[in-house]
């Protein structure tokens, strides 16, 4: 209780919010002092997001009380949450590709000159916004457009925004969900900095190993409610995921019920739009889980989804069980049963308007039809099968995606896929933004499929998830497969190295 | 989903009550059949744009491809003394190649539907005007095509043909839209395009069948109208019908946004639509405030809704269980999740 | 060679009526070989539009023009500007406060008069009578309405209504059959454009009113003339836009010339209207028919 | 960014070229300075609307409030004999205020620009031929006004006032838009709603002055054109003219989906179509054919646009040296990038 001898900064008094139909957050109180670093963990769909979305004035709470300084305040907007001091990084890029860094970077508290006429200061803006991008170290300019910027670099503007405001508490919502290893050090580093300068910072995120680095205290949301608190000196793995899903998790690899057959998918020098000079091979077997490593922007999504149709590709060869694929189409992919669970859940793999049965469905309407007409009937009752199958938490069937949370939501894309015997199951980034719980049925999910003698092919950049889940790992190094490592060599030093562009024997060091 | 539809009905029924009292020729049957062939011709239209709306687009040169239309059909028949049913063959064949054009523009050039179909609403009524270089064209003394006008034009038992068209591409359209494979299609891409591109579905192929079938039903509708008017001036014909079929469409329950709407909703919005129409003759309003009375009932149609909505939130939200305490009015007004796509390219 | 000048022939809206006018025009161009004649039609019936057209063809310092103003009471101002660079003509609608050289054209006022005449043939004893037009703000309607009034004054018909259309051809029939709805007992219904007559004529039998009620018109629309001949239609006041667009052009490039006895002392060309019904439907419908002929 | 707006300038440049050789007095001071009096009355209309699509909204209404702002201005002027500076005031004001009506309803109530500017269009118009019994409005033989008749339709060393306004709007409105902050806050609110919210700009503030200002400009343009056309007829004034701005700003490069586009472009964009409706005159084309060659022109001009970002795309993926960072690659590769709200709605 060391921490907490300095007085709050600012609390959340038993605070709820209510959507229609789901209780997000019951009665959950929160408080800060300046320099304390706080750990906000929970599954999916926990209620961590809209907590901080009530603290920084974006939603409205339906019941609960905001306090600063001492003072209770009964309404709370955006306004004056900047004003009170709190910056916020949003779990969703919120950025304007049309401006540039700087114009982002002080987007809303532009410097001013001229008085009255209110005009931008553009040079003062550079220079405060190259300030803040030196202090990250980060490789662009203040002046470049936010359109020509990596999701990576994205998300060091968002910090590079929350920095500038100078604020009194930070709070970063996931903000590593898509940087590398070695940004997300720096970050770490930059957090540290701002803690000896008495900014309290909560901290949100998937990824333990970085809660346990920096955390002064950790707090468990489950279900919307507080579900218990750890103090700097009891924050462990294994504590932290038993109050985040109220049991202990077994452990992530699952070995194979069987040696992988020789047939499977094979890529022949395909040559992707991205990298348009490197071609690539690879081999992905029958009963078998390759997980592809590599750094944001190697290529993989590019890779799988020329191989799944989505993309053309500029040359080479497709096999599935030594037969060509016609490439091209999703259509054609999908008749061969190659199929991809994109990495983008809400804009891509999912029709968040649609209900549950809609969306397991969609892709194999044509089959589930009776001549032109929609089997309803039929429909829900694939669509039950799956849901149980994958045990989706959801009323029913017509259940509208959009209320789901994030684990569920990526339950019923694999349902969809499910439901249609695949040859090949390419995951993209299967567990991105959701919590342990959900991720180990999904490993589950997968291992089944493989023994069922599915191909399956697993793009992560969670290094865990790549060592503990594959049999075989492979690396993709600005698009090219710089090594592939068998399951004794797997370590995170091997993958490491051969992701930043090392080679297979350095990797083996 | 019904509840929007059986808003509008009573609202309707509501409207025709109130009309018969002051007029009770309003329900003569004269005046039943004059409006059920105004529906008729005009429902067409609707139901073509509703298609095009659910996919997330627009369609605004209807005015100007019915001018058009209709002049190449007369032509044909009266200039050419070509067969009817080539006529009438080649007006539908050419009102689906323009929807297609457009579907085609749309979707592989990734040009706006808003900008293509505003180019063809310039383009198109250009053409009739420069093609009959600004004079009306009509029947003059043509003939032998008496079938056709019969079909066009007649009546059977009393109800105008034109009305029974239009049941019938309502009932049609109605299982394609809601119970067909297409239809399922047609919402999805709506949607969310990009998802339904991921689940294997022809996402360019769909689109551009939504507007060839708008293109279709347009040309069926040019024919109609030219037998309504019996001739066609190229400068006029078709002005605003354009607008006429998105408001009937847009009160009908589609959102601009796409993914939404209803057959039966669209066609009550026509139906309503014709019906202040008629009324404004019927109660003897001045015709200059006939566009006046359109434009509010629509604008309150539309916020009736929006009312609507917020309030059946509102209620689930005190329904549901956890001790949803006082501060209700604010979570009303949720952001967000009811809108997904609600970036700004949405309010358009 | 000299340069051939240039005459314009400007319209006020796109609508069949100059169709024949510009048979008119055709012919004179063919006398007049020393010069250009140009037909312009605005894309919409609005003064903008029609302005600019006067404003272009000034700066392409045309030699004369003959305009039928779109709204000739305001349009003082252009006109003069007109006239002072170029030799300017009205036709179809007159603009007195202006400077124009001449006009020629109908009296609408008195077409209205004649027609007001043909309503009271048609109903001896009196009754009630409806009037249909596209839009009441153009000079002609006004005009002609006027003048509907004027013959009618002091007889048994009564005008119930002006019904609007605003140039939509599907709407105006949808205002007759509205019409012949609400009124069961309507007498006689008067369409002021030329498009409002057939429509009218397409409503009435459509309704199996032929006949049963009386219809006068407007110009000489084909149907109108079908309809006069089968008896439905009792009659139309036709203008000579034919002769507009001839002698307009014609006079214009006499005056150019230098021959000012063209203009008559009070300015005023009038083009006499014609009524037309059963009796010369036949000979005025041939005449029509060759003159559309090219 | 400035690439469209050259290639523009570059197409008007040859267009005025080709139609010079083909008829010098194009290029006479009398016709460019009609020419420039088109633009100055067309181009205020363009550059409201243009703010308006920057924002992601639309504004279907400016015509039919061109009508109504035109006789309410008369009225006041010559049926009230009110004092023009007050009349001048009222009409600015009513137009201001129409303007903000249409952003409330659209941020408050929620909903679709088209859908109110559509309702706008109706009511207007009807309200307009209502209120004059559909008669035109003129000047008559009112007076004391020569002052604000001086400075709507003079000249000064024979460049028209209505240019010259346009000029000085234009700069005014390129400063806000491009240097201040209000103009940072509209790009961004038309990028991305959300994530302005997020900011804690105030969004719903912006894009009601967005249409605002629209509201101001239609409303100035409106006595611009009393004093050009010297009356307004009810039913026909303005007819259309909302589609002229929109294809002016979408030409000038402004994207229906918001957040793109230049004072600059837009103005070229009207500039075009202006020398466009001139040349048609000026080469004697027959005049029915003006509206297909604006279409054609504006179709054309946005494929072209379309195309030339695809090759440069394309030329810059071949660039990128072998083995460049990834960060390189990226930026040029990135087709996804440019369209990253390429949800369905947004083909509206
Ligand atoms: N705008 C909204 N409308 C309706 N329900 C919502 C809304 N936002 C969140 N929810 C629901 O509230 C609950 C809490 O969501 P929240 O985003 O706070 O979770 P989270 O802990 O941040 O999850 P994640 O780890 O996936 O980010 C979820 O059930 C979610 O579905
Ligand atoms: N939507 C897109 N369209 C075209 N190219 C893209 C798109 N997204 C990314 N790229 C390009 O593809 C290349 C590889 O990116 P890709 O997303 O495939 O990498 P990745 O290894 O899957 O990384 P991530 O972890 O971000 O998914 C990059 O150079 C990038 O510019
Ligand atoms: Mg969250
Ligand atoms: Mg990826």
């Amino acid at each position: 209780m060391a921490v907490m001898t300095a007085p709050p900064l600012f609390e959340l008094r038993s605070v709820s919010k209510t959507y229609p139909g789901v209780a997000a957050l019951q009665g959950v109180s929160l408080s800060i002092a300046p320099g304390e670093v706080l750990g906000l963990i929970g599954e999916n769909g926990a209620g961590k997001s809209t907590l901080m979305k009530i603290l920084g004035g974006i939603v409205a709470p339906t019941s609960g009380e905001v306090v600063v300084d001492g003072t209770i305040h009964t309404s709370w907007s955006v306004k004056e949450a900047t004003r009170a001091g709190i910056a916020f990084v949003h779990q969703e890029l919120n950025l304007f590709e049309n401006l540039d860094v700087a114009a982002n970077v002080l987007i809303g508290r532009e410097p001013r000159r001229y008085g009255w006429l209110n005009l931008i200061d553009v040079d003062e803006a550079r220079r405060r916004v190259t300030a803040i991008l030196q202090r990250l170290g980060v490789d662009f300019a203040a002046d470049t457009p936010v359109e020509d910027l990596s999701i990576a670099q994205c998300q060091m503007v968002e910090i590079a925004k929350a920095l500038s405001l100078d604020a009194r508490i930070l709070i970063l919502d996931e903000p590593t969900s898509s940087l590398t290893l070695p940004e997300t050090q720096r970050l770490l580093q930059v957090i540290a900095e701002l803690k000896k300068s008495n900014v309290a910072i909560i901290y949100i995120t998937h990824r333990l190993a970085e809660i346990i680095e920096c955390a002064d205290r950790v707090m468990v949301l489950r279900d919307g409610r507080h579900a218990g608190q750890l103090d700097k000196t009891d924050i462990s793995r294994d504590t932290m995921i038993r109050m985040m899903i109220g049991r202990d998790l077994k452990t992530m690899y699952l070995p194979p019920a069987a040696a992988p057959e020789a047939d499977g998918l094979s890529l022949h020098d395909v040559v992707t739009d991205a990298y348009p000079q490197c071609a690539v091979s690879l081999e992905v077997r029958r009963g078998e889980i390759v997980g592809l490593a590599g750094l944001m922007g190697a290529g993989r999504t590019e890779l799988a989804e020329t191989v799944a149709g989505m993309r053309r590709a500029r040359g080479g060869r497709i096999l599935l069980d030594g037969k060509a694929v016609t490439a091209g189409s999703v259509g054609a992919a999908i008749a061969s049963g190659i199929y991809l669970a994109p990495e983008d859940r809400k804009r891509t793999g999912l029709l968040l308007e649609m209900p549950i049965d809609g969306n397991v469905t969609i892709a194999d309407l044509s089959r589930l039809a009776t001549g032109w007409l929609v089997d309803r009937t039929g429909e829900r009752e694939v669509a039950r099968v799956q849901c149980s199958r994958l045990s989706v938490a959801a009323p029913g069937v017509d259940t509208m995606a959009f209320t789901l949370s994030g684990g569920n939501q990526q339950k019923i894309v694999l349902a969809k896929w499910l439901s249609m015997q695949p040859a090949v199951m390419i995951f993209d980034e299967p567990t991105r933004g959701i919590d342990v719980g959900a991720k180990g049925e999904i490993y589950g999910i997968m291992r089944a499929l493989a023994d069922a003698g599915v191909a399956v092919l697993m793009i992560s950049s969670d290094m865990e998830e790549v060592i503990g889940v594959s049999d075989r790992i492979l690396v993709m190094h600005e698009g090219r497969v710089s090594g592939g490592l068998a399951r004794e060599a797997f370590s995170e030093h091997a993958v490491l190295t051969l992701a930043t562009g090392g080679t297979g024997d350095e990797a083996r060091t | 989903m019904l509840k929007k539809e059986l808003g509008l009905l009573v609202l309707i029924l509501v409207i025709c009550a109130i009309t018969t009292v002051l007029n009770p020729q309003f329900i003569s049957q004269v005046n039943l059949m004059n409006l059920a062939n105004q529906i008729g011709l005009f429902g067409l239209l609707a139901i073509g744009l509703g298609l095009v709306i659910i996919t997330g687009g627009i369609e605004l040169s209807v005015g100007s491809m019915l001018a058009l239309l209709g002049i190449l059909f007369l032509k044909l028949l009266v200039e050419l003394e070509v067969d009817w049913p080539i006529a009438l063959i080649v007006t539908l064949l050419a009102g689906t190649l323009i929807g297609i054009v457009h579907g085609v523009l749309i979707t592989r050039l990734k040009l706006q539907a808003f900008v293509v179909t505003l180019c063809g609403l310039l383009i198109y009524r250009g053409v009739a005007r420069w093609w009959t270089a600004d004079s009306t064209e009509g029947f003059g003394y043509g003939g032998g095509f008496e079938t056709l006008e019969w079909l066009a034009s007649g009546r059977f038992m009393g109800v105008p043909h034109t009305f029974i068209f239009f049941v019938v591409v309502c009932c049609l359209m109605a299982i394609v839209l809601h119970r067909s494979v297409f239809g399922r299609y047609l919402f999805a891409v709506g949607k969310n395009e990009e998802a339904a591109r991921y689940s294997g579905l022809p996402t360019n192929l769909v689109i551009v069948a939504a507007y060839a079938i708008c293109g279709l039903l347009t040309a069926i509708s040019s024919i109609l109208f030219v037998f309504y008017t019996q001739s066609v001036s190229p400068s006029a014909h078709g002005n605003f019908y354009e607008l006429y079929a998105i408001a009937a469409a847009v009160l009908g329950g589609c959102s601009l946004r796409g993914g939404e709407g209803s057959i039966l909703g669209i066609a009550l919005g026509m139906i309503l639509l014709q019906v202040l129409q008629n009324l404004v003759n019927m109660l003897g309003i001045p015709s200059s405030l006939n566009f006046a009375v359109m434009g509010a009932v629509i604008l309150i149609g539309v916020i009736a809704d929006r009312e609507l909505q917020r309030r059946r939130r509102h209620r689930l939200v005190r329904a549901a269980p956890a001790g949803a305490p006082p501060e209700t009015a604010r979570a009303g007004a949720a952001p967000g999740k009811t809108e997904p796509h609600a970036v700004p390219s949405s309010r358009a | 060679a000299q340069e051939k000048k240039t005459l314009a022939f400007v319209v006020n809206v796109p609508a069949d009526f100059w169709t024949i006018a510009r048979r008119g025009t055709e012919k004179a161009q063919a006398e007049l070989k020393n010069y250009n004649i140009e037909f312009y039609i605005p894309g919409e019936m609005s003064a903008a539009a029609q302005k600019k057209i006067i404003e272009d063809l000034l700066a392409r310092k045309v030699a004369g023009i003959a305009i039928s103003p779109v709204n000739p009471d305001n349009s003082t101002e252009i006109l003069n500007q007109a006239a002072s660079k170029a030799v300017l003509f009205t036709h179809d609608a007159d603009a007195p406060k202006s400077n124009r050289v001449m006009y020629i054209g109908t009296d609408n006022v008195d077409a209205g008069r004649r027609a007001g005449e043909l309503m009271k043939k048609a109903l001896p004893g009196g009754g009630k009578a409806m009037l249909f037009v596209g839009t009441m703000d153009a000079a002609n309607a006004r005009e002609r309405s006027q003048g509907i009034k004027e013959a009618l004054a002091g007889s048994k018909i009564e005008i119930i209504d002006i019904r609007t259309d605003g140039g939509d051809q599907a709407k105006a029939k949808a205002n007759v059959e509205d019409t012949l709805t609400k009124y069961p007992n309507i007498d006689l219904l008067v369409g002021l454009w030329a498009y409002n007559t057939p429509q009218i004529y397409n409503a009435v039998k459509a309704a199996g009113k032929a006949g049963k009620v009386k219809i006068v018109g407007f110009d000489e629309d084909q149907q109108t003339l079908k309809g006069i001949s089968e008896g439905v239609i009792d009659g139309t006041v036709v203008q000579q836009p034919y002769e507009f667009g001839y002698q307009s052009m014609i006079k214009l490039a006499k005056y150019i010339e230098g021959d000012k006895s063209v203009v008559p002392a009070n300015k005023l060309d009038i083009v006499p209207t014609q009524v037309v019904d059963k009796s010369n439907v036949a000979d005025f419908a041939k005449k029509i028919q060759t003159l559309l002929r090219k």
